[in-house]
């Protein structure tokens, strides 16, 4: 019995399922009343202490959570899960006065004020001493990891970044450092500072809601803990050796392959379709790359701005829609090539090595 | 060889030093070693080197049995003895070399004791010993070249020494026990023995002899008295 | 007696520029408290009940900030003991851990660090579902985004300090990320187009890399870089931006809620 | 603000944050002092330091007892009665000559005063006199140069000459009155003294219980020392601190760069260098070697070496895990996981040496120590790994030597072909202690199909090596020579065959039998091998069949060879060998083996071709030379083909360095991940890496299985961790002078040529002594060569032995050394004795006549009249031309050669106490027993006597050879 939901589990954590799994489940539950109740918090945390009180028995796993550096990640978990319930279970409460002709909870509290002291400053008082409390616990319980002296000789296997870099380290295995560890990084931080200059709905402005901006909360929601969290979780718990994929229950063992032959856009072109060699030409050799990347960057916005999204285009105007567009195909980018090298086993749709030009 | 190696053990075990104290209450030993059956018949050795001294056969003395089994040269002691009369560091045994024989034969002697050996022979004659079992080469090789030569030798090592003449004496042999507390005797030639001044308690009698290996008997000791120790009897082991 | 000495006391010119106003338990006093404190410069005298409420805020920034200043003087005190070169980091925090009295700070500091980037996301995240960014918020949003940027990379720099495998290896993977960078990184798209006649301007020598470890690899020059980062130029970066932060919270109307 | 609309007052509920706000101030400081008290006061060590505080004031108190118990019975109490007795007589005595004393006092006094005066009036009057004299030189000058007045200059002279005189009486005043106060001074010092004398005797002997007094006092310590401990106040000051030894030039790798060692495993190990905790529960034993270790007088003083630099470890830790301990069994492991909650930390490269391979650590700086004092494990481990021809396959730098195996270029001449197959799928049924390990049948090869494929391996090695070795002509036993098998026994078991060969099984089992006395094969079951002729040709003269074997010529004669030869041959092989027929060759499975090989050079097709043009014989002969190269069969043997192969097998040269990672430990998983678990695990089953996985039979692990005892198994585990990478600076290094350079290169060739087997030198070897029981028998301790002989006859001596000790049985045997390696020998044997003057002499002219003819006096020939007062030398050594009664093999070594052969220093020394130089001689002590002298002028005696054997041999000597 165990052994089965073991496997089960194992089978559910593998990166295509758990991808997979993870957005439609969280789109599923944005536009979902019925989990941001209390009575559903009250599940899900039963289900995450159900989920816990299983697995630690388990000799691997107890392995990974225990392990002092992983701890914060496993918290983490915990946490993003309490803040995302509480949050939209506000936002929810708040919706639902909205619609019975009311205002939001804070919208009704904004006229009241208190004094600072002791109101604020009491409470945020007895937080800084609850947090030094915790964090003394913490430090006594967890010792900080320390390794052998650093050795440039023996590289550590798997050998990884700083946890909260983990997301971007997952996104290695699908796409380029300049992109995974360069490109994409920037653009989250410049998509971070672009928010209130292309969010101009000016509803939602200092209170939590879900159904005035649909869009950007669950745009963010799935960024956040999807590609963000979720990935972290996934390089954290399942990435072992060689940076192969481990169940949670599965023990790490350094000798576990993973039968990858990766294939080139342009190979599948010129080669499997056409039935010929690759040309010697770089350019010709990845034009059909070219042109889908091309495509996918320059027509599918304009098409977007025709089509689904033809409202939000006449809200935003040019300029701050496509911007919107430009992130939101980027934000996608990353699931899509997940999809495309679990199902066809493509490396890279450009293949340009002479210029390090790969994606 | 295995026979000679276990009194050693017995001997070697208790590894705490000795302490000498005047004994109250001292009770004392006394018995009798007998052998039973006929002791085999002695070896007669031909002799080929200074015959004009040695004379031209040597009779081993590995057996001496007196009236009624009364058997001499039998080494008798208490085993591991912690406390108990003091050492009398003046006595001193007596080993000579005549008519190219030891003299005594067995004798016994307490760490710290000396032992006098003389040269009674007109020959060239060394005093050998080899600790049985012990590994540890000789602990005496001394030469007495000239007649009435004595030489007096502290005894350091406790163990059973066998006595050796390499001076072409092949047959000259003689045991020497060393014991690190006082209570032993050799028994005489009547078989007697005694031992004094035991302090009350309980002991393991030991016996030791050169082809019977040991026995041992346990008897108690009460202050002031006169323990009889039956009689110990030795058998032939085949 | 007892109670002349303690009216002595209270009102002894100390006493009084210490505590100016008595027990804040009127009105007058918690204004007057707010009015004279060095918290004012915080907070305003009164605030609108929803953004006090642990509910709706959190409390994440708070938290933020008081981790902040834990790891301030964590880190100072680790400073007093660890030396930042190839020879001794290493044993320096082996003995953080074995001999050091009060022999657990290296623990609350990383756990501290562990702990503010959490606070931090959650920080961010939470201002984003109330909205709070919104006009007239957008300026301290960018702040808030470079303050998160600056507390990961806070962390980052930390994280090579121990000089052990770990660090060293997390590290490099981290930095080698560095070298795919366009144009800047050596093994970056576009690197190769930056010539002068015949010779490379970026190679292993000369990108991005280098300059962010002081070598070709994770090195004595990474170490003292990351170390100085981590210490000085970091922190008072964070503390600047910190006080901007704080100080458009108010202006922007206080703790966010509807305007 | 509108004042008027009712307005909460406050957000919170302010008691309710008054009791949260208690609560979590509590929280906060209930953690806080959790931290100070359990993280900086209840450290371990300091459990540890506070427990050995309390034991040592035990010890200590148990000792006072002691010492006082000492001091009221025994001798000790008598003496110390006596001094209280004499002591109460000095002190009665010097009461009554209080008054005495009181007097001399006052004396003393005013002695003091006189002196006081007459020094100070001497002293004036000598500065009077020292200030007029100036004057006067001045005032005669002047006149002189023809001013002033002469009178006036009389005048001066009178009163300079009044002041000198003035300054002598002051000076004899004053030198009086220091004679008198010396005189009384001394006085008083001797009515004293006789009391200070007695109280420094009592103080002598309670001196031990007045230092355990004082040790007890600091140990007690009392408030201070609590308070100097306490928590949070213990960073300040405290008694139990931190123990540690930094290590300046012992240094520890980190990667980019050393840093010194810091120690601290005393922190804990409080008694590690201190005597006294032999008994003690860890973790405050002793040391089990001070001697050699930690304490000041060892050569390896704790401050100068610390303990990570042998042990390894953690050095800088002082917590049970961090240290890095690591068990010695499994049995450890479990105890230490319930009492110190031990794991082991994977991310520590250096884990501590279980204690059966501590002596793995000697080699860092004592690498060219053949064998090393101290290092018994290590040792057994160097000579297993050298016997066993480990560095056949495995390249070790410094390990190079004639190949251990026999060679097999004679094979044809010497066995059957029925005889090697068996032998070569499995030797051990043959003799179970061969050194010839198991190639075939083991744990990754016993399945069906490779059982088969073994049969049809063997039979290809077995036919290579008939098809390439050449068959020499036997040297047969000479017709109508019979041998009588009885007397063959007794041979093999005098002569020393036994030093190097074991026949059957000894008595007490494997265990009780070393290394070296496996040297040789097992000598049962020739029979089987070969032919009685071939065992006869064989051992009289082993270098015809192999140039470089290390079998030594015994100089048998023919019929003691016959007899022997008839012995050996009548022993039977090891129970069952040769009871099963060999199967029939498959033939099928050949050719596919064959077609398997051949494709590892070409294509499958080619292959295919090329196989169909082979006969049997050409298969055959393909696959065993193919095979003997996968095997590396060459390492061992030198089989025609092979002469320039390379080894196989990994480097070791610094296998006890290598990271732990790079071990594989394939699919096992019981297994701790450790160096020396892979190590020993790999020698008990060379081929459990393999266990579970699937793998082609090339692919497979081909390392054969060696017949080791668990005891060899872990030294040679110790001799591989021994092979370490660690630069040990010279300050720490042993640093070896020429003598011990020469002793390390010659035990080198003492170890290769088994020369221990029999005899013993220095602490190490002579395990043939074993098989004797008189021990004058045993073959000589050679450790005193080079002070003893001249290197000219050594020279020849190790060339072409003679007998020298007639009374042995055993027999030194021909080597046939070449030039150079008898230099070496040589150069050993003197660097030993650390011999400087090489080439001694002694010039005959030198000796005068009387010291000639009291030598020959003490010499003693019989007959002459003053035989009876001699030493009687003649009665065991030969010498001249007289000889002893008694038959050769009791003589003493021939004294005609004492000219040739010893050193003329030497023969006094020998004389003084042989039985110190050689124990266990026969010669006896005829000068000293021990200190004592035995004889009225032993020095003189001694010189002469020696000066008497420099004139022996000039009429010929007497032929002592049997």
């Amino acid at each position: 019995m165990t052994e089965t939901i073991e496997a089960i589990i194992n089978w559910l954590a593998r990166p295509s399922i758990y991808v997979t799994v993870a957005t439609v489940l969280s789109f599923v539950m944005f536009f979902n009343r019925v989990f941001w109740t209390k009575r559903a918090g009250l599940v899900g945390l039963l289900l995450v202490i159900v989920f816990f009180a299983f697995s630690l028995r388990n000799d691997n796993f107890r392995g990974i959570v225990t392990y002092p550096d992983n701890v914060p990640i496993i918290s983490m978990l915990i946490i993003v899960f309490f803040f995302t319930w509480l949050s939209m279970f506000q936002a929810y409460r708040n919706d639902a006065r909205i619609q019975a002709g009311g205002r939001p909870v804070e919208a009704d509290e904004t006229h009241d004020k208190v004094f600072t002291w002791p109101d604020l400053v009491y409470p945020e008082f007895i937080a800084a001493i609850l947090c030094t409390a915790i964090l003394v616990v913490w430090a006594l319980g967890l010792p900080a990891p320390l390794e052998e002296p650093a050795n440039p000789n023996v590289t550590p296997n798997p050998s990884k970044a700083p946890w909260y870099f983990l997301g971007l380290q997952e996104m290695l295995v699908y796409y380029d450092p300049w992109l995974a560890g360069v490109v994409f990084p920037g653009f989250i931080i410049i998509g971070l500072m672009a928010i209130p200059y292309v969010d101009l709905n000016p509803k939602g402005n200092g209170y939590y809601t879900f159904a005035e901006r649909k869009f950007a909360v669950s745009f963010f929601l799935y960024g956040f803990i999807v590609l963000w969290c979720a990935l972290i979780i996934l390089g954290t718990i399942l990435r072992g050796p060689n940076w192969n994929f481990f169940g949670p229950y599965e023990q790490w063992d350094v000798h576990k392959l993973e039968a990858l032959v990766n294939v080139n856009l342009s190979e599948f072109f010129w080669v499997k379709a056409l039935n010929q060699g690759l040309p010697a030409n770089w350019l010709l050799r990845e034009l059909p790359g070219i042109v889908l990347v091309v495509a996918y960057l320059l027509i599918l916005p304009k098409l977007l701005a025709q089509t689904i999204m033809k409202k939000m285009y006449e809200q935003l105007g040019a300029a701050r829609f496509y911007l919107v567009a430009f992130l939101l195909i980027c934000t996608v980018a990353l699931p899509i090539k997940m999809y495309l090298r679990w199902l066809f086993n493509l490396k890279y749709i450009v293949a340009i090595p002479e210029f390090f030009f790969n994606i | 060889m295995l026979l000679s190696i276990l009194p050693l053990l017995l001997l070697a075990a208790p590894v705490w030093a000795y302490e000498g104290v005047e004994v109250e209450n001292a009770g004392s030993l006394t018995g009798r070693v007998r052998l039973e059956g006929q002791p085999p018949a002695a070896v007669v050795t031909e002799v080929h080197k200074n015959v004009s001294v040695c004379g031209t056969t040597v009779e081993d003395r590995t057996f001496v049995v007196g009236e009624g089994g009364a058997l001499a040269n039998v080494v008798v002691y208490l085993a591991a003895v912690g406390v108990g009369r003091p050492i009398d560091l003046e006595a001193i045994g007596e080993l000579d070399n005549r008519e190219c024989r030891f003299e005594p034969h067995v004798q016994s002697l307490t760490v710290g004791q000396k032992i006098e050996i003389k040269n009674s022979d007109p020959v060239l004659h060394n005093t050998r010993t080899e600790v049985l079992g012990g590994g540890i080469g000789n602990r005496i090789n001394l030469a007495m070249a000239r007649a009435g030569t004595t030489i007096r030798k502290p005894i350091r090592y406790p163990g059973i020494h066998r006595l050796r003449c390499d001076a072409g004496h092949t047959w000259m042999n003689a045991y020497l026990l060393v014991f690190e507390h006082p209570y032993h005797v050799v028994t005489g030639t009547d078989g007697t023995f005694e031992l004094d001044e035991v302090p009350p308690g309980e002991y393991t009698l030991m016996t030791w002899h050169e082809k019977l290996g040991t026995s041992e008997t346990k008897i108690g000791v009460k202050a002031g008295e006169l323990v009889e120790v039956p009689a110990i009897v030795l058998k032939q082991s085949q | 007696m007892l109670s002349r000495m303690w009216n002595g006391l209270i009102k002894s010119q100390v006493w009084n520029s210490f505590f100016r106003h008595g027990m804040p338990s009127t009105n007058r006093n918690r204004v007057l408290v707010m009015m004279s404190n060095v918290i004012l410069h915080l907070h305003p005298v009164k605030v609108r009940k929803s953004g006090v409420k642990l509910e709706f805020t959190w409390c994440m920034g708070g938290i933020s900030f008081f981790l902040f200043l834990v790891e301030t003087v964590t880190g100072v005190f680790l400073m007093f003991y660890y030396r930042p070169t190839i020879e001794f980091a290493y044993a320096d925090i082996v003995d953080l851990r074995e001999q050091i009295p009060l022999g657990m700070t290296r623990e609350l500091h990383r756990w501290g660090a562990h702990a503010m980037v959490i606070t931090v996301w959650l920080h961010m995240f939470r201002v984003f579902m109330t909205g709070s960014y919104k006009p007239p918020r957008e300026f301290n949003w960018n702040v808030g985004v470079i303050l998160l940027v600056l507390t990961l990379l806070l962390s980052f720099t930390g994280y090579l300090l121990p000089w052990d495998q770990l660090a060293m290896w997390a590290v490099t993977v981290g930095t080698n990320m560095a070298r795919a960078t366009p144009f800047v990184g050596h093994e970056g798209p576009g690197a190769a187009l930056l010539k002068l006649g015949d010779i490379s301007m970026v190679h292993a020598g000369s990108d991005i890399r280098f300059a962010l470890l002081g070598g070709r690899f994770v090195g004595a020059g990474a170490l003292l870089r990351f170390y100085v980062l981590h210490c000085i130029a970091f922190p008072l970066v964070v503390a600047l931006l910190l006080s901007v932060h704080f100080w458009r919270v108010r202006k922007d109307g206080g703790i966010s809620g509807p305007l | 603000m509108k004042p008027k609309k009712a307005q909460p007052d406050h957000a919170y509920n302010i008691p309710r944050l008054n009791k949260i706000f208690f609560w979590s101030s509590l929280a906060a400081l209930l953690s806080i002092v959790w931290w100070v008290v359990d993280v900086d006061y209840d450290k371990p060590w300091k459990r540890y330091q506070r427990e050995f505080r309390s034991l040592s004031m035990e010890k200590v108190r148990a000792q006072l007892e002691r010492e006082q118990n000492r001091l009221a019975r025994g001798r000790r109490k008598q003496q110390l009665e006596e001094l209280h007795a004499q002591l109460t007589t000095a002190q009665d005595g010097l009461r009554q000559r209080r008054i005495e004393q009181e007097e001399a006092r006052a004396r003393f006094g005013d002695a003091e005063k006189r002196y006081y005066v007459a020094d100070q009036a001497n002293r004036f009057a000598r500065a009077v006199y020292d200030a007029y004299r100036y004057e006067f030189e001045t005032l005669r000058e002047h006149v002189e140069e023809g001013h002033g007045d002469h009178a006036q200059l009389e005048q001066a002279e009178e009163r300079l000459h009044e002041l000198d005189l003035e300054r002598q009486e002051t000076l004899v005043e004053f030198q009086e009155a220091t004679a008198e106060r010396d005189a009384v001074q001394a006085e008083l010092a001797a009515l004293t003294a006789a009391v200070d004398e007695v109280e420094s005797g009592i103080a002598t002997l309670e001196a031990e219980k007045t230092r355990l007094e004082g040790q007890l006092e600091s140990l007690e310590g009392g408030v201070v020392t609590t308070v100097r401990n306490s928590p949070m106040l213990d960073f300040i000051s405290p008694n139990i601190k931190i123990q540690q030894v930094v290590v300046e030039d012992l240094r520890f790798d980190v990667n980019f760069q050393t840093i010194p060692r810091v120690d601290r495993c005393h922190t804990c190990h409080q008694g590690i260098d201190k005597e006294g905790w032999e008994e003690a529960e860890q973790p405050f034993r002793s040391h089990p070697n001070l001697d050699l270790f930690l304490t000041s007088r060892s050569p390896h003083p704790i401050e100068d070496f610390g303990c990570s630099v042998c042990h390894s470890g953690w050095d800088r830790s002082v917590d049970f895990k961090y240290a890095a301990h690591y068990p010695r069994n499994a049995e450890q492991r479990e105890e230490w996981e319930q009492k110190y909650e031990w794991e082991t930390i994977h991310k520590w490269d250096h884990p501590m040496l279980p204690v059966q391979y501590a002596q793995a650590s000697c080699y860092k700086c004592h690498k060219d120590e053949v064998y090393l004092a101290g290092a018994p494990t290590l040792n057994m481990g160097r000579e297993t790994f050298e016997r066993v021809g480990c560095w056949g396959c495995h390249k070790v730098e410094g390990k190079i030597g004639p190949k251990v195996g026999p060679s097999l270029r004679v094979l044809a001449s010497k066995s059957d072909r029925d005889w090697v197959r068996r032998w070569v799928e499995d030797p051990w049924s043959f003799r179970p202690t061969t050194a010839m390990p198991r190639f075939f049948n083991l744990s990754n090869t016993s399945d069906e199909r490779s059982l088969a494929r073994n049969d049809v391996e063997v039979a290809a090695i077995t036919e290579y090596l008939f098809a390439r070795s050449e068959r020499r002509s036997v040297q047969r036993m000479p017709h109508g020579l019979r041998g009588d098998a009885l007397n063959g026994e007794q041979l093999v078991n005098a002569v020393g065959c036994k030093g190097c060969h074991l026949v059957g099984t000894p008595e007490g089992g494997l265990d009780s039998i070393t290394t070296r006395q496996r040297f040789g094969p097992n000598l049962i079951g020739l029979s089987e091998k070969t032919t009685s002729d071939w065992v006869y040709s064989w051992i009289r003269n082993p270098k015809h069949w192999n140039p470089d074997t290390r079998m030594p010529n015994l100089r048998l004669s023919a019929q003691e060879a016959a007899d022997i030869t008839t012995y050996l041959m009548g022993l039977a092989p090891a129970e069952g060998f040769g009871s099963e027929a060999l199967p029939d060759l498959n033939p099928q499975l050949r050719d596919e083996v064959t077609l398997e090989y051949l494709q590892n050079s070409m294509s499958r097709r080619v292959a295919e071709e090329t196989i169909a043009t082979m006969s049997n014989y050409d298969k055959m002969l393909f696959l065993g030379e193919k095979l003997i190269g996968r095997y590396g069969c060459y390492a061992c043997h030198d089989i025609p083909g092979f002469e320039t192969a390379e080894p196989i097998g990994v480097e070791l040269t610094t296998e006890g360095s290598k990271i732990i990672t790079r071990f594989d430990f394939g699919l096992i998983h019981d297994v701790p991940h450790t160096r020396w678990d892979w190590i020993e695990t790999k020698l008990h089953d060379p081929r459990i890496w393999d266990r579970g996985k699937v793998k082609d039979p090339q692919e497979k692990l081909r390392m054969p299985e060696f017949n080791l005892s668990d005891e060899q198994i872990t030294a040679v585990t110790t001799f591989v961790l021994s092979l370490v990478k660690d630069e040990i600076p010279a300050t720490k290094r042993k640093m070896y002078d020429a003598h011990e350079q020469a002793r390390n290169e010659g035990m080198r060739l003492v170890s290769n040529n088994n020369c221990m087997g029999c005899h013993q030198l220095m602490d190490f070897g002579g395990d043939f002594a074993q098989y004797v029981e008189d021990p004058s028998k045993a073959p000589p301790l050679i450790t005193p060569t080079g002070a003893k002989v001249q290197p000219e006859w050594l020279i020849e001596f190790l060339h072409a032995p003679t007998t020298i000790r007639p009374w042995l049985e055993v027999r030194m045997p021909s080597f046939h050394f070449e030039r150079e390696q008898i230099t070496t020998l040589v150069s050993m044997f003197q660097g030993i004795s650390r011999v400087d003057e090489r080439y001694p002499f002694l010039d005959r002219a030198s000796i005068t006549p009387a010291s000639l003819r009291r030598g020959r006096a003490l010499f003693g020939q019989k007959g002459t009249s003053n035989y009876a007062t001699s030493l009687k030398c003649n009665s065991c050594h030969p010498s001249g031309n007289v000889l002893p009664e008694s038959p050769p093999t009791q003589w003493g070594p021939d004294l005609n050669m004492a000219r040739e052969r010893l050193r003329p220093e030497w023969v006094p020394d020998w004389l003084r106490n042989p039985q110190a130089i050689q124990p266990g001689t026969r010669m006896p002590n005829f000068f000293y027993d021990e200190d004592t002298p035995l004889v009225e002028n032993p020095e003189q005696d001694l010189i002469d006597l020696r000066n008497f054997l420099w004139s022996l041999g000039d009429s010929g000597q007497v032929s002592s050879r049997r």
